[in-house]
């Protein structure tokens, strides 16, 4: 299996060849490749409804794909694979690639279907936090060595808050939900689009909330990353599935009864339809393309990314932003 | 006071796999207090299932054993055994072995107090030198004797011997015969000896308990009429002979013996 | 075996009483468990434990009872998983005992290796494992072999060397070779602490499945724990872990079985003490 | 323990070249472990693997150093847990054997939860420690202690059990307790069995702080390596686990040498083979 | 053709933790083909140690050992042992215990073949019935003749036996005397036998070997001057008589006899 492990060349995302157009029809050029592979980067989640109704739909099909969409076990293992060419294409948060890349790893990020942050704080409404500086005096859990805890200490410092006076409780994720609704803890960092649906069918009553995108704090989820070889090899597939997941999530967020269905019946084992419903309802509210197709990537939303986290020091050899994302693959109207 | 047994009637039944065994069939012997009483009898006849039933290591089938009189089901507390293989602790040294039923019945301070007798009893068997050996770095005979002062460093009341002096030399067998003597005539215990040598039985006993074969039971019971001491002239007198080939007479009936 | 009386000492004071007491062993035990579980009820009850912390049993196996044709379908995955990687790790940690046993030069160089693997933790090694084996089968099989295989290898090498010198010498006197001698003698003497090491083995490789399920898969008694938990689902997720149990209890009971098959003269040499 | 060539059958046809064996055994074992280091260095350059894949051993090794202090702090806490998780699990583990060796009832009773808790991923049961029992030491030390603790048990019962007859009954014929017949009898005779199981406890036991400090910690070789692959420092992962492994190795050394000096008697009875 | 054994001026010093043990010093003996040699000696004077030499279990420390003329390191082929201790292995039955030398050396196919003779052999010691037993539901002396078939059925060119009769009574012991004689004549093997029975030595062999205490050596080798074939009336010749009474003398000059 060493070979396996052999990387692919190392290119930045901007070198990538391009997919060719019919100038008349706007028409991508025939596809590479038809059968390729989708890694997620968790066990299916509402966000991911979009991948599922887009097979299920035939969007892909209807653009000559055929894409497996599998589950996945985190980010940096989807990262991994991806860059070592065992998956195609592969969903993380914006936060990964650009570790990935200062590490060189051969990947591109093509698309982001959250263009703004689901990072949240919530807490009981009877001990609310709706600042930053509410957090004074109070305790909040955090996944162990998540995205939020290695950027939480420069979210205070930004909004002056004083770090002695807040309790960062690091566990891990299912403790951290034990934790905040035996009330163990008074606040919590959750993803809107995940937890905080299932948190506020399990309480009954609403949570207050507290997103970090309105603080400067942007680090977009959902974002596609793709081998860079692949890419560069195949310019006209990836181009026909950002086409396709284009139609599917305008789909999906017009049709989200559908979209549970399709969901509870590809899982009826993973799936509470109710959470679903809420789940996707979230996502239609982070995921604002207006003029642009889904997924297309805004530039200061990437380096807004890259400001965060070498301020936090998660990356310490900050690149053009080019090097880390491209918008080729989208084709606008 | 030292212990008198009653051995009423005992039959002993082992389970097996391959069904029952009937080791014993109505053994029916009294073994006065302070007195000296052998076993004999062919290999298999139930021998160290009586020594054990006496021991309390194995309940009889049927049949009960009294002690002065009293039913004996239980542990009997003054009693020492010298087991047909030698059950040495393979962690302990010769000395500790010797040791052992001292350190765990009566602790440390006593086992302290006991390491000159144990000394002394080692020495009395030949093996003086070898106290720190551990039990793999002795010969077959030396474990036997370890074994046997093991047992009578409990100063027991009831002395219960499977073949102690099978593995050693005449030589020695004979020395320990007379130590042997000499130590139940000081501390007047109550012994009983399982042996396959009938003059040996004949020279310690005040009583030879003849067995037959299986299923075990008492086919005779002879009192000696030695005198006492016992001594190298025991052997010379004509009562001795006279015992020794009644026995044998006993066992020729009973067995069968072919010449190639 | 029916000479078990012979055995305790305890029990010789009081022979008449054997009888009343073998009957009910397992039921005890039957109403230990139940009283556990009865405690455990009232608990939850009399504290009010919200659900998503400790659901209650009849809560679990209510749900244990209405799911049991999911659970039943995962579990059979799980157990192919762990029958794979157990079979795996039995057929690499038997022969590498072997070298070991055999061999000072491998002891030295071996050992340190699988130490290092043993306490590296599957969840850790898990992603490496994907990377290199995919997201299938292969990984979990991997990770319920590596898991179980150190207790296996470290009994067996005791087990191994445990043969007497008298036995050995008897072996070396008949003038096989030392493969023979082996199969005859050092085998079916280490089958007791054999048994020790696949008992705590074939638990182990248990949770090498499930921890490979959690890393990857869309199967398994691992991935219905993690998506019941993604859902707050605590009973589903309790519901999971008890028949994670069962499998466990099945498994080690099956493994009992076979060790009194296969070792019947055993017990009958030993002073078991109350058995 | 000098009387080794009588053991071995293979080196009686060259008893000259005893002497020359003798000495580079654990030299050629470390030549393995280098080979094997090599071996990776090697691939990784050729093959061009990169590092966030597979670290080259060299980088591995310079991280080792460079980071030498913060590895051995995050190390001392994690050897503390594993340290009093350990001692933990045997005070709990051995007394536990003793009661299951001798009540019937009790092995039927505790055999179902200590298989339970055997078969559930400490990955699952560590969230529930977490909520109970606070995120502080006690939790890491408990799952220490759970993780390791049923290969003690497993192999305690099986040695407290391994006692032959003859030497039961001469513990009886002398007339003691069975309590003192347990501590002057069993124990000695079942420390084989206890060492192996206490060999793969104690290893054990650092998977089981290790999965502690994934799951609440700020400090230990868990957390290390959590935050260095959330920051995708391959090279501070692989040396935080090549810490661990070492750490793993030095428990097991020391188990090693305490069983040397416990039970010097026991190879000497035993045809350890090649030893 | 059977063995002829030659041991040169052998001495072996066991290596303990306490220091060294001169187990044996200048052992110097010829044993020639197809003959009986006994060896007698105080227990502990090193006669296991010498078989387990010849049987190539322990490497002399000094001397060498010769088998036909040949320089002889390795494992005897053509060899079988009882060794002091009945090592009978606790998972097999009685007979596959016996049968076990032949399904190690020929597989399975040839112990199929030899069950017949193997329980030909166990009937003849006494153990019919037995065949299905396991060694734990034996008595001492049954396993010790359970030892003696899983010799025997090898049919060996050297036979060693370490105390063969120790646990077994007086006929059992005289029968297999006979037996072993007559196997002996007929299959022309080649025996050590070491016994504390001056008596049993004497009746055996062609040669019997005194040996003295630590560190062991040979006192004197007696060629026996009895004629063959032995039986009933060989323990009434003069000439037996005579030799029995000059081993006891030999051994009563080293040891030291004392009477209570
Ligand atoms: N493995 C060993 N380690 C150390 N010393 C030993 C070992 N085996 C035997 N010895 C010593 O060697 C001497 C001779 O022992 P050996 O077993 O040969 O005697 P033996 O003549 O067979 O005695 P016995 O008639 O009692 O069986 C004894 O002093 C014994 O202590
Ligand atoms: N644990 C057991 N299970 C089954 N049968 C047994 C058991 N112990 C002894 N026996 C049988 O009981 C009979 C008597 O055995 P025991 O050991 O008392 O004989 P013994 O007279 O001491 O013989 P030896 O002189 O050979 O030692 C034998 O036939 C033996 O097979
Ligand atoms: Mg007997
Ligand atoms: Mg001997």
């Amino acid at each position: 299996f060493l070979g396996l492990l052999a990387g692919c060349g190392n290119e930045g995302g901007s070198s990538l060849a391009n997919p060719t157009v019919n100038a008349d029809t706007g028409e991508i050029g025939e596809p590479e490749v038809e059968d390729i592979t989708l890694r997620l980067n968790w066990r299916f989640k509402g966000e991911f409804a979009p991948f599922y109704v887009a097979q299920e739909k035939g969007f892909f099909e209807e653009y000559g794909l055929n894409v497996d969409v599998l589950e996945g076990n985190g980010s940096t293992s989807v990262m991994q694979t991806v860059a070592q060419g065992q998956d195609d294409l592969g969903i993380t948060s914006t936060v990964e690639p650009a570790q990935g890349v200062e590490e060189g790893m051969p990947i591109t990020m093509i698309a982001t279907y959250m263009n703004s942050s689901p990072i949240m704080i919530a807490s009981h409404p009877d001990a609310p936090v709706e600042t930053p500086t509410d957090l004074e005096g109070k305790s909040i859990a955090m996944a162990i060595a998540s995205t939020f805890t290695n950027i939480f200490p420069r979210f205070l410092e930004e909004e002056n808050v004083n770090a002695s006076e807040v309790e960062a409780v690091q566990v891990e994720a299912s403790a951290r939900n034990g934790l905040f609704l035996g009330k163990e803890v008074d606040a919590v960092a959750i993803f809107s689009t995940n937890e905080l649906p299932v948190f506020e069918k399990e309480l009954g009553y609403e949570l207050t909330s507290l997103y970090l995108s309105e603080y400067q704090f942007d680090l977009a989820g959902l974002t596609v990353i793709g081998n860079n070889q692949f890419l560069n090899d195949n310019p006209n597939t990836a181009a026909r599935f950002l086409a396709a997941m284009d139609e599917a999530f305008r789909y999906t967020l017009e049709h989200i009864d559908e979209a549970v269905a399709i969901s509870a019946e590809r899982f009826p084992d993973a799936v509470d339809e109710e959470i679903v419903r809420e789940q996707l309802t979230l996502l239609e509210e982070i995921a604002q393309f207006d003029s642009v197709p889904f997924g297309w990537i805004a530039e200061e939303n990437i380096a807004e990314t890259l400001t965060i986290l070498e301020g936090s020091g998660l990356i310490s050899d900050k690149q053009e932003a080019e090097a880390y994302f491209t918008n080729e693959f989208f084709q606008l109207d | 006071m030292t212990t008198s047994l009653e051995l009423n009637h005992i039959g002993k039944v082992y389970q097996t796999r391959t069904g029952e065994v009937q080791a014993l069939s109505h053994v029916h012997l009294s073994i006065a207090p302070r007195s000296f009483v052998s076993i004999v009898g062919p290999s298999g006849c139930g021998k160290s299932t009586v020594m054990r039933i006496i021991a309390g290591l194995e309940q009889p089938s049927t049949g009960s054993i009294k002690k002065n009189g009293a039913n004996l089901e239980n542990h009997r507390d003054d009693m020492a055994v010298v087991f047909q293989k030698d059950v040495l602790l393979a962690w302990r040294s010769v000395l500790d072995n010797v040791l052992f039923p001292i350190e765990i019945k009566h602790g440390k301070k006593q086992k302290k107090a006991t390491v000159d007798k144990a000394m002394q009893l080692l020495k009395s068997v030949g093996l003086a030198g070898f106290e720190q050996k551990y039990p793999h770095e002795l010969s077959g005979g030396m474990k036997q004797r370890v074994a046997i002062c093991r047992a009578l460093i409990q100063d027991p009341q009831l002395l219960l011997m499977d073949e102690p002096f099978g593995a050693l030399d005449a030589l020695t067998r004979e020395q320990m015969m007379y130590d042997l003597l000499r130590l139940s005539d000081t501390y007047q215990f109550t012994t009983v000896f399982i042996t396959h040598s009938i003059e040996e039985a004949v020279f310690l006993s005040d009583k030879v308990v003849v067995m037959s074969g299986r299923p075990g039971s008492i086919v005779k019971e002879i009192p000696s009429t030695l005198s006492r001491p016992r001594n190298g002239d025991t052997r010379k007198e004509p009562e001795f002979t006279g015992q020794v080939s009644t026995i044998r007479s006993i066992f020729q009936t009973q067995g069968i013996l072919a010449e190639a | 075996m029916q000479s078990k009386t012979e055995t305790t000492w305890m029990k010789q004071a009081k022979p008449k009483s054997v009888k009343r007491i073998q009957v009910p062993h397992s039921l005890w035990a039957g109403f230990t468990l139940i009283g556990f579980f009865l405690v455990w009820q009232l608990a939850t009850m009399l504290l009010a434990i919200p659900q998503y912390l400790l659901p209650s049993p009849i809560s679990i196996f209510t749900r244990v009872l209405s799911e049991s044709q999911l659970l039943l379908s995962h579990a059979l995955t799980t157990l192919a998983e762990v029958g794979l990687g157990f079979a795996l790790s039995l057929s690499i940690g038997i022969p590498l005992a072997i070298a070991i046993v055999y061999s000072r030069y491998l002891a030295n160089a071996l050992y340190p290796i699988l130490i290092a693997i043993q306490c590296i933790p599957m969840v850790s090694i898990a992603p490496i494992l994907v990377i290199w084996f995919g997201y299938g089968l292969t990984t979990k099989i991997l990770l319920a072999c590596l898991i179980s295989f150190f207790p296996i290898v470290i009994n067996a090498v005791t087990g191994f060397r445990s043969l007497d010198k008298d036995m050995h010498d008897l072996g070396r006197s008949i003038g096989i070779s030392e493969w023979k001698n082996f199969f005859y003698l050092r085998l079916p003497n280490a089958l007791p602490h054999l048994f020790g090491g696949i008992k705590v083995g074939v638990t182990l490789a248990v949770v090498g499945a499930v921890v490979g399920e959690f890393v990857a898969s869309e199967r398994g008694l691992g991935y219905l724990q993690l998506t019941a938990n993604a859902r707050l689902d605590t009973p589903l997720v309790f519901a999971t872990l008890f028949t994670l149990a069962l499998i466990g209890m099945l498994l080690f009971g099956a493994v009992q079985l076979l060790e009194r098959w296969i070792m019947p003269w055993y017990s009958a040499n030993k002073a078991g003490s109350e058995r």
